[in-house]
């Protein structure tokens, strides 16, 4: 877990490290049980250079099926070095106090919805629990830059609901939203785009120490 | 097998070698005493009863092995104890002697006859004649360890075997790094000594090197003041046994 | 647990000339149980590394096949810490200046300690 | 041991060392780590992170409740092989916490100690935070683009 090695002393900010000059977001992949959180975070570690992932519980035998993560080395960017932490989370687990903390850091919101009709509510349901969530450390609502992604839409049609469909039920304003494959990985990378330039703008302008 | 090793009840060859050496029969006595043993090498009279034949014969040095061999049956064995006070008594070396009379008074402390035998040494002594110093005494009652807790030379004293100079050298060591670090965090300077006293023995630990500490042992009844003072002078001597090795 | 008693035997062991302050401290925990002490003596750092000390020395008689300490004196160039056993884990703790009267202050406490409980 | 800034390693060291502390586990009053010692599972100190805040928080509710005028300073949980020392402390980053747990060679007395010391060092070394200035210059989102295009292969 990358988070207490190379974290600022600020909350609810990325960590900026001025001295190394190194950024760290932490993006929260978030979805009901069986959207396919793990499968997406399969195939992040597939289609990125392996140069570019450092641990997480890839690295384990078996990913943890309540908190599943990864960190993406984004490279050197102007002189700053990028990273990018991703945690998976179950929507019910017995790590309260993890999840709490991981929604206090998060930078980004990645929502993952199962695109099957049938499960409608299950999406509804996680996603409004991840707002509650979503609160600074003095418990006030927080508005973190949001992607949708909707998974499973390799389905048959009539299993599945379109993507307008579900960005009128889920997606409040303009948030972008992408349709994907996360076997074959279509939508995915995008997803992941969209969500870390959203993410980085909401840093600029970003501070330093003067002098 | 302790039925192999220590008889339940006091066997009769202890009696008979013990009447065979009151009537001078030595040779045949320490024949009876060596038979038993061999078949109770852990029963402490029995060797008590070789020391006593064997300072009978005049063999000085056989007679401390035997009694040394008592004492790691039974550490606080007074006969042994009184035995070896004889023989340092004999050798006119009175400062072991009133250490192990000291020793043997802390074990039976109503046994009048040690008491006579302690005040008769005591004012055998030359009142500042010092106690011999030797480092690597294993029953001197002196401990040099380094600090890392591991015994460099000398032992616990009478009846205290290696293995507990050992295990009382790992544990003095962390000891003399507690007390250095009260002693400056309470702005009291550098560490002497630490003293220890229980019911049944005074022990104090001194500083002798950066690298090394002295542990020294004696009876409850050694005055504070006296073992002190030869507390420092077994730390110089430690520092001579330190710069020759 | 007699506070007002502790508080006499407190009084009677810094009665002692040199003696800079007195408490009792619970061995276990290394903690200040009760106090009498001069300005400039921070009793809960006595309290704190004279307990780890008695620890210590408790372990070493331990180790010697010794039965249970009832004195420690641990003498530093400046002054002296001294402990006596109580009862129910407590201690007696002085510090002393360097030129108090060692030998009355070690009979004090030995006498005083056991009435601790 | 780590650390999240090389100022906080001599005086947590200390703290460690003196002590004899098995773990210990600094952080703000919010969780967030600064620095750990002994903990082998991120995922622990993280967990010991958001626990400890939340206990001294809670216990420093129950101090206003029962009418204390501050709060409890120190919580303690001694057990029979190992204690817990839970303190907050204020540095010039505002206001943090330590956990450090003890066990049979250490007592609460010495770790109290050795808190208040490494407490008094931290507000003598830690850095005081000094006002920003912008850092992210001009064309960083262009160059982002172009990264995350080069390591997604376009997408």
């Amino acid at each position: 877990m990358p988070r207490c090695e190379h974290s600022s002393g600020e909350a609810d900010v990325a960590r900026i490290d001025q001295e190394k000059r190194t950024i760290g977001l932490t993006l929260l992949v978030v979805g009901a049980r069986g959207a396919g959180k793990t499968t997406l975070l399969r195939t992040l570690r597939q289609r990125i250079p392996a140069e570019r992932l450092r641990a997480g519980s890839a690295g384990e035998s078996e990913p943890d099926p309540l908190l599943d993560w990864l960190t993406v080395d984004l490279g050197r960017i102007q002189d700053w070095q990028v990273t990018v932490d991703l945690y998976a989370i179950a929507p019910v687990s017995n790590r309260d106090s993890t999840r709490r903390l991981l929604f206090n850091d998060a930078d980004g919101l990645w929502l993952l919805a199962d695109s099957q009709g049938n499960r409608f509510d299950d999406n509804a349901a996680t996603f409004r629990a991840a707002r509650e969530h979503l609160v600074d450390r003095e418990g006030s609502q927080r508005d973190v830059p949001t992607v949708y992604t909707w998974s499973k839409q390799d389905l048959p049609g009539e299993l599945i609901l379109a993507p307008d469909v579900l960005r009128e039920g889920f997606v409040p304003g303009g948030a972008p939203a992408f349709e994907a494959d996360l076997v074959r990985g279509t939508g995915v990378l995008e997803s992941l785009h969209a969500l870390v330039t959203l993410t980085m703008r909401r840093l600029a302008p970003s501070r330093e120490p003067a002098g | 097998m302790s039925d192999h090793s220590s008889p339940q009840q006091s066997p009769s060859f202890l009696d008979l070698g013990e009447r065979l050496r009151q009537r001078g029969q030595l040779e045949a006595a320490l024949s009876v005493a060596q038979a038993g043993a061999t078949r109770y090498p852990t029963f402490a009279a029995v060797h008590d009863l070789i020391g006593r034949i064997l300072a009978d014969q005049g063999d000085d040095e056989g007679a401390r092995s035997a009694w040394l061999a008592t004492l790691e049956c039974d550490a606080t064995h007074p006969g042994a104890l009184k035995g070896l006070a004889f023989l340092a008594f004999r050798r006119r070396d009175f400062g072991d002697a009133e250490r192990y009379l000291e020793a043997a008074a802390a074990a039976s402390p109503r046994d009048t006859s040690i008491l006579t035998a302690l005040d008769r040494v005591r004012s055998m002594r030359p009142a500042n004649a010092p106690e011999a110093i030797n480092i690597e005494d294993p029953v001197a009652g002196l401990l040099l360890l380094d600090n890392q807790g591991l015994r460099l030379a000398g032992g616990l004293g009478s009846g205290q075997d290696e293995q507990m100079a050992d295990a009382a050298a790992a544990t003095a060591a962390g000891a003399a790094r507690e007390a250095e670090r009260a002693a400056r965090l309470l702005g009291l300077g550098a560490w002497q000594h630490l003293m220890i006293e229980g019911d049944s023995m005074r022990t104090a630990l001194l500083p002798v090197a950066p690298q090394a500490m002295l542990l020294l042992r004696r009876p409850p009844t050694a005055p504070v003041g006296r073992l002190l003072a030869f507390a420092s002078r077994a730390v110089q001597a430690a520092r001579t046994w330190l710069g020759n090795s | 647990m007699n506070p007002e008693r502790w508080q006499r035997l407190l009084d009677d062991a810094t009665a002692i000339s040199g003696v800079r302050g007195a408490i009792v401290v619970s061995a276990e925990d290394g903690l200040v149980v009760h106090e009498a002490a001069v300005e400039g003596l921070e009793t809960s750092d006595v309290a704190a590394l004279a307990s780890v000390v008695v620890r210590r020395a408790e372990s070493i008689a331990t180790a010697s096949g010794d039965s249970q300490v009832r004195l420690c004196t641990l003498t530093a160039e400046n002054g002296t810490v001294i402990a006596a056993q109580g009862e129910h884990g407590l201690w007696l703790v002085a510090v002393t200046e360097p030129d108090v009267e060692l030998g009355r202050l070690r009979l004090m406490l030995g006498v005083l300690a056991p009435a601790l409980g | 041991m780590r650390v999240l800034e090389p100022w906080l390693a001599e005086p947590l060291g200390e703290l460690v060392r003196e002590s004899s502390a098995r773990l210990a586990l600094v952080m703000t009053s919010s969780g967030q780590v600064v620095g750990q010692h002994g903990f082998t599972r991120s995922l622990d100190v993280m967990a010991a992170a958001a626990l400890g805040a939340g206990i001294l928080a809670t216990t420093g509710e129950l101090a206003r409740l029962v009418g204390s005028s501050s709060d409890f300073g120190a919580v303690v949980h001694h057990g029979a092989q190992q204690g817990v020392w839970l303190a907050g402390f204020d540095t010039p980053r505002g206001r943090w916490v330590a956990l450090v747990v003890f066990g049979r060679n250490s007592t609460v007395g010495l770790v109290r100690m050795f808190f208040q010391r490494f407490a008094a060092s931290v507000r003598e070394v830690a850095p005081v935070p000094v006002p920003d200035r912008e850092v992210l210059a001009e064309g960083f989102e262009r160059e982002l683009d172009a990264s995350l295009r080069a390591l997604f292969g376009g997408g």
